[in-house]
């Protein structure tokens, strides 16, 4: 009997690989770099293998694992972010403050979201969600700031608060910790369903960076290392997609509020879900215009896109749920691969800000091209990955008629060409500054995991079928009616799209465009200086360069509207002013606030004694 | 002559052949106005004349240009931009100079800082006469422009090419640098 | 296979097509503006001229992305034009739906900026800030009476929406029946079209002709080529969504004479619908780029979400 | 008006050695200063109102070997205008800069110092150049310049085959 790979020995195998990677990384840097890059490729082909074993119970000591078909989708997914970006650990280890501490604590993370994908029941769910928040919120003050883990502490304590009471009021309405069952019950208990959906929605919303729980995300993320930013981006944040799915879905939701009032198809309170979806794109989409920072612009497109999660996840219909999993999928992808084109350009300039760099494309061409395959797939554009998710979301939302929301869908979709667009022009185009003329190319052992997740978003963007077919056999599992093909083509409500076509039209385009120009006198080759500039001589590139406030004219528009973290700091300034009394009441030295209590416990007791 | 070379102007004397009818046709301009000469050019370019009749018209910049107008006499300062304008232009690029400063310095024969005669420092395709030349006059003279790149002796851009140490000696005779580099240009 | 390849062969027809007809209709609209500026104007093939000329020049180069973006620009559009139905004939029927002409089109648009601003010059980073900025405004009122109209018809075929259109006659044209929802198209149609006063990203008197100022030789040819075949696809999309299509001028019982005249009927709406927006430009000043925001934000959207509403609400329009 | 010109001129000319008053035209004064006086009549000046300093020029007085400096300033309260003037030895041409009392006269001190060659102590950016680009020569607006020489030492001349000018009153 050979040895069996199973959930448990997966899990095992990570926690000791993390306390291996904790003691090597003591010995030696790069060793325990190392063992991070193994660790998760190892799990990698081991979850692949168990793509047979679906439906399978597993245990470990007290804890129960079942591989459900979703839960092996999140799980590729995640595996994948984390085993790509460990090859950026390698070269982060001396930039590290606690390098031996960061490679257990990256192990741990891609445990706890293992874990918590595969639980059976919902108190693994929670022990490995807790796994997750706690190993993320040490590794972030690693990064610049420490203040954005005390942020996000602050709203994973929320959302963990929230997902704790849905639990124990589960519990308590129908006796059972396990998912599956209890959401099936919950199923058809109105009141129960509406806790659950609300309380551990919270928790998904909070971890996914839907307004009004966004303000962490671009703190943590634009803060956090440079090799942790795609992982939060592209893998942890996925985890609150996994929350929404449960409870809209799996539970399922429209099952749940069918007696409910039914608003544009869809029942009143996944509609206040939608809304807030909603919100996040525009929110998301006019704060990531805005920003001068690398990191945090993608992290405020991330809230954008799980604005369209959300809205896709909590519609419930084939097509919504197809593209929500399918734009899980594509923006993991897509903004990992983004974060290391910032992680790889801050590796070799040692700013992340849009306004001091440029021109990179001379000295780091791969790493714009893969920087301009995240974006074209994160805004959307065909022939990538992220196209067939929003043409899906749009189906849908045309379907259900849903004005509003897909006004901020198509703001979302449109704006986030700006946004993608500013840092393509700022960085990679344009002038390239004195400074880093002697800026070198991503070193190779980088290259390979961002051209990996661009190669896939090329592939999956030609053939999306191949994931499409995992996300209907889901739909199927669950309950639900799975998506349609026909050969290459998806089928829609309204219409069908044929990526496949798409692509071959376009590369047809491309050739004739080629030929043309091939055909035509060979250009002369100029300088990037010998440029118009109504015949004056410059001679500084800096000044040549557009990138400080680029989009002026569209930020002046919004620039007083109102800001979120200004409410969460009237709060926080009322919770201290509490919390100030409290202490002053009840945990003063004064003798005479002493002396106060004292007596007032004596009448207390005095009082309760004499009746 | 290289056998390289000879291939060539080979195959540049077959691409002109093949594109002289459209370039004739369709002439963008960049405007260069220096002098009062320019005040001409909106008659011309209006309902009056009509430029566009004859494909011509306003372009932007010297790259997207085919021929630029010198409508004036031309101060070393701004010679030195004019080179620099026409060495931006894409080939073929004619240049067509206007009135008597550009052929001998004109009225400014004695100034300092204002050369005598354009074609020692670019090569000219056509003058245009006049104090100012009048409308009529630079309509004529565009005619003549055209006429020439369908002869194929508009030819000027190439003389430069062939010429250039020539040239560049001259302007560097009359400007001592080509490219200034003070304050104002960081 | 074969039907693929006879697909790609009218596909390809359509895109020589798109070509000869919106650059000569350009010539020609060039004339119509230049006699009502009390001008003669140029040869109606002046376009054509125009474009080879720029193709035989000796440009220059700033380097791989200034050469590759022109060409994935050019691609883009290409692909774009042909999917697109024309008199009837769809070239991959089932697949010509909206979303795509809004993202293919796009991928070229992005190609065009990609190049623009790998050329090294400012003043083409701000042409196409503007320009991207432009599209945030007129984008999303277009994508909304689109909705509505998806949403009424049930269908998001551009084939379909326009024969849906085609079978009572004037009446069932979208311009009847969705009035609001085209009059925001027609403004938003100016806006795609980048004409006045929607001409923020060009400006050549402010910005030097913007995104296009590095261009010279084979790479402005080039995008001429496919500024014409993109005012073909928005005035085609135009016309599909809102005025019928190729509906026949010509009623009777002879085939070849109905689809005859259904050709000249596009033809002649495509016409007027282009030669009007010409006159309009030519008629107005150009808007701040602040401006056109706040214009398209206030006007046109609020009409698109009036019109959805009354659509999806009321029914009516359907 | 004429009341507040006087009585300027005569505040005026109580304070400093006045080299000469004129009076050009309406509202208009001309005031000679000694080159050692003038820096304390501007201050004084630009106390009593002249704070717009519209213009500083040069004129070169060869028969005299002495360049003369004017500078034209203009009182907003009552529209008159001063031209204040000194004279310079021409062979030693330094004076010291004015940039302290009129900030603006930053860019006149580099003009003058480019056209006339008069050098403006304490002002390190009067050395630059301004106009002129690359200028070879001795400053060209000083009178003993000889511009036609320059110019057809510096810019070739059309060679004609046949001479098409003729002088005025000559015949043909």
């Amino acid at each position: 009997m050979g040895i069996s790979i199973g959930v448990g020995t997966i899990i095992v195998g990570l926690l000791i690989s993390a306390v291996l990677a904790y003691v090597l990384t003591k010995i030696n840097k790069t060793t325990g770099a190392w063992v991070t890059v193994l660790a998760p490729f190892l799990a990698l082909a081991a979850v692949f293998l168990l793509r047979d074993s679906i439906g399978t119970t597993y245990s470990l000591f007290f804890l129960e694992f079942e591989l459900t078909e979703y839960g092996w989708f999140f799980s590729m997914i995640m595996l994948l972010v984390f085993a790509c970006v460990s090859f950026f650990n390698v070269y982060w280890m001396k930039k590290m403050v606690h390098p031996a501490a960061y490679n257990m604590l990256y192990l741990l993370a891609l445990t706890g979201t293992l874990g918590a994908f595969m639980a059976k029941d919902f108190i693994g769910l929670f022990i490995f969600w807790e796994m997750i928040v706690w190993s993320s919120m040490f590794i972030i003050p690693f990064g610049k700031s420490r203040k954005a883990s005390v942020v996000y502490y602050a709203f994973s304590a929320l959302g963990s608060l929230a997902m704790l009471y849905g639990i124990f009021y589960l519990y308590n309405a129908f006796g059972s910790f396990n998912i599956q069952e209890v959401l099936k019950l919950a199923a058809t208990d109105t009141t129960a369903a509406l806790v659950a959906f609300i309380t551990i929605g919270i928790a998904g919303m909070v971890k996914l960076g839907v307004f009004p729980f966004h303000l962490w995300l671009p703190r943590a993320h634009g803060n956090a290392p440079d090799t942790f930013s795609p992982i939060l981006s592209g893998g942890l944040v996925k985890a609150g997609g996994f929350a929404v799915f449960l409870i809209a879905v799996v539970m399922p939701s429209y099952e749940a509020f069918a007696t409910q009032l039914q608003f544009m198809g869809v029942s009143i309170t996944s509609y206040i879900f939608i809304l807030f979806g909603a919100v996040s794109i525009v929110v998301g989409t006019l704060m990531a215009i805005k920003q001068d920072d690398f990191k945090k612009l993608i992290a405020y497109s991330s809230v954008a896109n799980a604005g369209y999660i959300i809205i896709g996840l909590a519609m419930t219909d084939a097509l919504s749920v197809g593209g929500a999993f399918m734009h899980i999928f594509a923006h993991a992808l897509a903004s990992a691969a983004a974060f290391l084109a910032v992680a790889a350009v801050s590796h070799r300039t040692g700013t992340t800000k849009m306004s001091e760099l440029g021109g990179l494309i001379h000295r780091m061409p791969l790493t714009y091209l893969v920087y301009l395959i995240a974006i074209i797939s994160m805004a959307g554009i065909p022939p990538m990955a992220g196209f067939i998710s929003k043409w899906m979301l749009f189906q849908s939302m045309i379907d259900n008629g849903m004005v509003f929301v897909a006004t901020a869908a198509f703001f979302g979709s449109i704006g986030s060409f700006l946004y993608v667009f500013r840092p393509l022009s700022a960085v990679f185009l344009g002038q390239l500054s004195p400074k880093h003329y002697k800026v070198k190319k991503a070193p190779v052992l980088m290259m390979i995991p961002m051209i990996i997740l661009s190669g896939l978003t090329v592939l999956f963007g030609i053939f999306p079928n191949i994931v499409l077919r995992i996300v209907s056999r889901i739909q199927t599992s669950v309950g639900m009616e799975g998506l349609q093909f026909d050969g290459t083509k998806i089928i829609g409500s309204n219409g069908s799209l044929d990526p496949t076509l798409i692509v071959v039209i376009f590369g047809i385009g491309f050739m004739i465009a080629l030929v043309i120009f091939l055909l035509h006198p060979k250009s002369r080759k100029v300088e990037l200086m010998d440029t118009y500039t109504a015949s004056e001589f410059i001679y500084t590139p800096e000044l040549l360069h557009y990138s400080h406030s680029f989009y002026a004219p569209f930020e002046r528009l919004y620039k007083n509207a109102p800001d979120t973290s200004k409410w969460y700091k009237a709060i926080l300034k009322k919770v201290s002013e509490i919390g100030g009394f409290v202490s002053y009441a009840f945990f003063s030295s004064k003798p005479r606030i002493v002396v106060f209590w004292i007596v007032i416990a004596m009448v207390a007791l005095l009082w309760g004694g004499s009746v | 002559m290289s056998k390289k070379e000879r291939a060539v102007a080979k195959r540049k004397k077959k691409w002109d052949g093949i594109s002289n009818f459209f370039r004739a046709n369709s002439i963008w301009m960049l405007m260069y106005c220096t002098g009062c000469c320019a005040i001409e050019l909106p008659q011309a370019m209006t309902s009056k004349y009509d430029m566009e009749r004859l494909g011509m018209g306003p372009m932007a910049t010297p790259r997207q240009a085919d021929v630029i107008l010198v409508t004036g006499y031309l101060s070393v300062k701004t010679l030195r931009r004019v080179i620099y304008a026409y060495e931006q232009m894409g080939e073929p690029k004619y240049l067509v100079a206007f009135g008597p400063c550009t052929i001998n310095g004109g009225i400014y024969y004695d100034a300092h800082p204002v050369i005598k005669s354009l074609d020692q420092y670019l090569p000219i395709d056509v003058y245009i006469a006049g104090c100012m030349p009048k409308p009529e006059a630079v309509m004529n003279g565009f005619q003549d422009l055209i006429d020439m790149i369908k002869r194929k002796e508009a030819n000027g851009w190439r003389k430069y090419q062939e010429n250039k140490e020539w040239y560049r000696e001259n302007q560097i005779h009359a400007l001592g640098e080509l490219r200034i580099k003070d304050e104002f240009h960081e | 296979m074969i039907t693929i390849i006879i697909s790609i062969l009218i596909a390809l027809g359509i895109l020589v097509f798109a070509f000869l007809w919106q650059t000569t209709l350009s010539g020609i609209t060039r004339k119509i503006v230049g006699r009502y500026q009390k001008r003669y104007g140029p040869r109606f093939y002046q376009n054509f001229r125009d474009i080879f000329k720029a193709l035989s020049k000796r440009g220059i180069t700033h380097g791989w992305v200034y050469s590759f973006g022109v060409i994935m620009a050019v691609g883009g559009i290409m692909a774009t034009v042909m999917f697109l139905p024309l008199f009837g004939i769809v070239p991959f029927p089932g697949v010509d739906n909206f979303f795509i002409y809004v993202y293919l089109f796009a991928v070229g648009m992005l190609g065009m900026a990609m190049s623009a601003v790998g050329s090294g010059n400012p003043l083409a980073g701000i042409g196409v800030m503007r320009a991207l900025t432009q599209m945030v405004g007129y984008e999303v009122p277009f994508m909304i009476v689109v909705l509505a109209m998806i949403y009424g018809h049930g269908t998001s075929s551009l084939s379909e929406l326009a024969a849906i259109q085609q079978t009572s006659g004037f009446l069932s044209w979208n311009l009847v029946k969705m009035p609001i929802g085209t009059i925001v198209g027609f403004i938003c149609l100016l806006g795609m079209l980048g004409k006045k006063p929607f001409e923020t990203f060009i400006a050549p008197a402010e910005i030097a002709s913007g995104p296009m100022v590095e261009y010279g030789g084979k790479q402005l040819g080039m995008l001429m080529i496919m500024h014409e075949l993109a005012t073909f696809i928005e005035i085609s999309l135009f016309v599909n969504l809102f005025l019928g299509g190729a509906t026949p001028i010509v009623f009777g019982e002879t085939t070849v004479l109905v689809g005859l005249s259904s050709v000249v009927g596009f033809l002649l709406k495509y016409s007027i619908v282009y030669i009007v927006s010409a006159l309009i430009s030519n008629a107005l000043g150009r808007f701040k780029i602040d401006q056109v925001i706040k214009y398209f934000y206030k006007v046109p959207i609020v009409l698109a979400i009036i019109q959805a509403l009354i659509v999806v609400f009321l029914g009516w329009g359907v | 008006m004429n009341n507040i010109i006087k009585e300027f001129v005569d505040n005026v000319t109580a304070k400093f050695e006045l080299m000469g008053v004129d009076y050009p035209a309406d509202l208009q004064v001309s005031l000679d200063f000694d080159q050692r006086d003038i820096h304390n009549a501007l201050a004084y000046i630009k106390g009593a109102g002249w704070t717009q300093m519209s213009l500083l020029t040069c004129v070169d007085w060869i028969a005299d070997n002495e360049f003369q400096l004017v500078f034209i300033l203009f009182n907003w309260k009552n529209g008159v205008r001063l031209q204040v003037r000194t004279r310079i030895d021409r062979d030693k041409p330094v004076f010291t800069t004015i940039t302290n009392i009129y900030p603006g006269a930053q860019y006149y001190e580099r003009d003058v110092h480019e056209f006339f060659g008069v050098e403006f102590e304490g002002n390190p950016d009067s050395y630059k150049q301004l106009f002129l680009e690359n200028w070879d020569d001795i400053p060209p607006l000083r009178k003993d310049f000889d511009a036609i020489a320059y110019s057809d030492r510096k810019y070739p001349a059309r060679k004609y085959k046949a001479n098409f000018s003729t002088e005025a009153g000559e015949s043909k």
